[in-house]
């Protein structure tokens, strides 16, 4: 059993069931796979890597009948699921597909209906402030590109929406986005026309 | 009981005469070289004031102005003498406890004194200071709540199967994004009366076409108060992109001193 | 055991242990908090969502002297360490965990218990401005998020907390904030030195 303070888990006086207790919520801990050196680290390097290697290959074994396995890839040690509990972990998915924040598809949005805009154009509508963060996650994914700037103080960057992004919506054109309606006032797709600027 | 809101003050920080200080003074007098490092701990004027009454035991619910009012000046007068940007929250502050202080040496008008209890100058400032105290006294509740990244971490476990899902899009999902945005602004900027369109442009122009055939303008004659902020604003941003494109030259010969502007030699004659 | 094939795994002859077996698999396997109803999707529907509760429960009791927990959060339940292992869980990352200012966090708790408000309503509870630096900081961080404009002059943003601010606190509705303490006289003179003024 654990004591309550973790300076009391003094490496060199760990059982071998501390020691594995805690290689197991630190390897649950890591989005990443967690190298031998890592997990040195993680003990203040007192522990050897012999001592360390037995462990992880003892709580591998722990988890032998379990839906989850202990296996070492090439950066380091990782918890997976099981590929017979692939199913239901799929389900899982499909269940909870990723999906992009509110504030990632109003962007999108206010992009594809009234490009070419601006960040500033996109905060107007939305009302709030549109961060880079979300600016990058679109043009990642392929959906928006820049285009120019605009001709104004301070020259901001204009965004229009790529080849790519209708690909994805199956459509051809962006006029064939459906009109949306705005205070009674119907508002269409603007064909991107650099000349308005 | 609630001292321990306030930050430690390091060491290294406050040095007054050779001595170190390491917490905020119990008595009331605070050494004026010293006052600066204290005032970098509140977080504004209720916080300033909240701590001169539980320093000095006044009550809160019938607060001593006079007395807070002149403990609270001192601090105004160390700050507008080293921390000038952050006066005018505190001014402000000086100014209201100043008014409900005269207001209480004013003798009570009959009607002041029908109108019970609640006609205590001094009401709104309590509401505040409580207000206050409540949400200072709960965000340090809150910063000690176990707290993702700090206190823990989520668990978790590698799909054996890596198949990285990237989230996919559909029309719907567009409109349904615009159906939220929409909702969010019930009737569009019903109450923006005229709204005038200013341009940068346009102000670039005028200015461009005053200072043809005058050698020197001075600045504060294209400024005209009377057509308002948003006209000088637009006037100010026009200036800086025809500086900016180098159309014309801003002088000025020492601080506070006229500024001129006029046209630069390349475009004196492009009009 | 589980045998070799999922399919073979149906939801109405599971034992109890393949049942929370799968569960501990499913919820390792999320990278967000999974619902009640998600489970059940897991699980084809053919599972009460009583049979359910009682499973995760007793899950919840399998790890109880372990690393991690079970908890349940505003999104659903899943497996976090234990606060007692943070000093090995930190030493995986070199990045200390954000400190945020009074003024964060002040900021914060006036959204979280106000909400939805405006800067100005932050504004005039703290008795200073509220700089954009502190309303981009918990923006990033997740946990207030723009909610429209109130209907007056200026149209200011509201603010509100986000799921994941409720995530990260381990709580599961607003309900669950430390109540304010009694508004009436949090500040009272010392009865011993009252009488010196």
């Amino acid at each position: 059993m654990p004591s309550d303070h973790a300076g009391d888990l003094q490496a060199d006086s760990l059982k071998p069931e501390e020691l594995k207790m805690i290689l197991e919520t630190v390897l649950f801990a890591s989005p990443v796979p967690v190298s031998l050196n890592t997990l040195r680290a993680v003990f203040g390097e007192e522990l050897s890597t012999e001592l360390l290697r037995r462990s992880l290959s003892e709580l591998a074994e722990d988890w032998r009948d379990r839906g989850l396995e202990l296996v070492m890839v090439a950066e380091g040690w990782r918890f997976q699921t099981r590929t017979r509990y692939q199913p239901y972990v799929q389900r899982l998915s499909l269940e909870n597909p990723p999906k992009y924040s509110r504030a990632v598809m109003e962007t999108l949005t206010v992009i594809a209906y009234k490009q070419p805009v601006t960040r500033g154009d996109i905060e107007e509508i939305r009302g709030v402030g549109v961060s880079t963060q979300i600016i990058r996650t679109l043009e990642q994914r392929g959906w928006i590109q820049g285009s120019g700037h605009r001709n104004v103080p301070g020259r901001p960057a204009l965004y229009v929406t790529t080849l790519q992004f209708l690909n994805d919506l199956n459509l051809r054109s962006i006029d064939e986005l459906p009109p949306l309606a705005e205070s009674g006032n119907p508002v269409l797709p603007n064909p991107v026309n650099a000349e308005l600027l | 009981m609630n001292d321990a809101v306030y930050p430690a003050i390091s060491p290294a920080l406050a040095k007054v005469r050779g001595q170190a200080l390491t917490e905020l003074p119990a008595g009331l007098y605070i050494p004026p070289d010293a006052l600066a490092v204290y005032l970098s701990a509140f977080e504004g004027p209720l916080d300033l004031l909240l701590y001169l009454i539980r320093r000095h035991h006044l009550d809160v619910l019938d607060i001593p102005m006079a007395e807070l009012t002149r403990q609270y000046m001192e601090y105004v007068a160390v700050m507008l003498r080293q921390k000038l940007e952050l006066a005018a929250e505190y001014m402000l502050m000086a100014v209201w406890l100043m008014e409900i202080k005269s207001r209480m040496l004013l003798p009570p008008t009959p009607e002041v004194e029908e109108a019970e209890e609640d006609s205590d100058p001094r009401a709104d400032l309590v509401r505040r200071l409580l207000e206050y105290e409540q949400i200072r006294q709960a965000a340090q509740t809150l910063d000690g709540l176990p707290r993702c990244g700090r206190d823990y971490a989520v668990a978790c476990a590698i799909q054996e199967t890596e198949k990285k899902l990237l989230p996919r899009l559909c029309v719907e999902d567009l409109l349904n994004a615009w159906e939220v945005m929409q909702a969010r602004i019930p009737v569009r900027q019903p109450h923006i009366p005229a709204r005038k369109t200013l341009s940068v442009r346009a102000a670039m122009e005028q200015i461009l076409r005053s200072l043809q055939g005058d050698f020197f303008i001075e600045f504060d004659s294209l400024m005209m108060p009377e057509h308002g902020l948003p006209h000088r604003v637009v006037k100010f941003l026009a200036l800086l992109e025809l500086a900016r494109e180098q159309k014309l030259e801003i002088m000025q010969n020492q601080p506070f001193s006229p500024i001129y502007l006029r046209l630069s030699d390349r475009n004196a004659n492009a009009f």
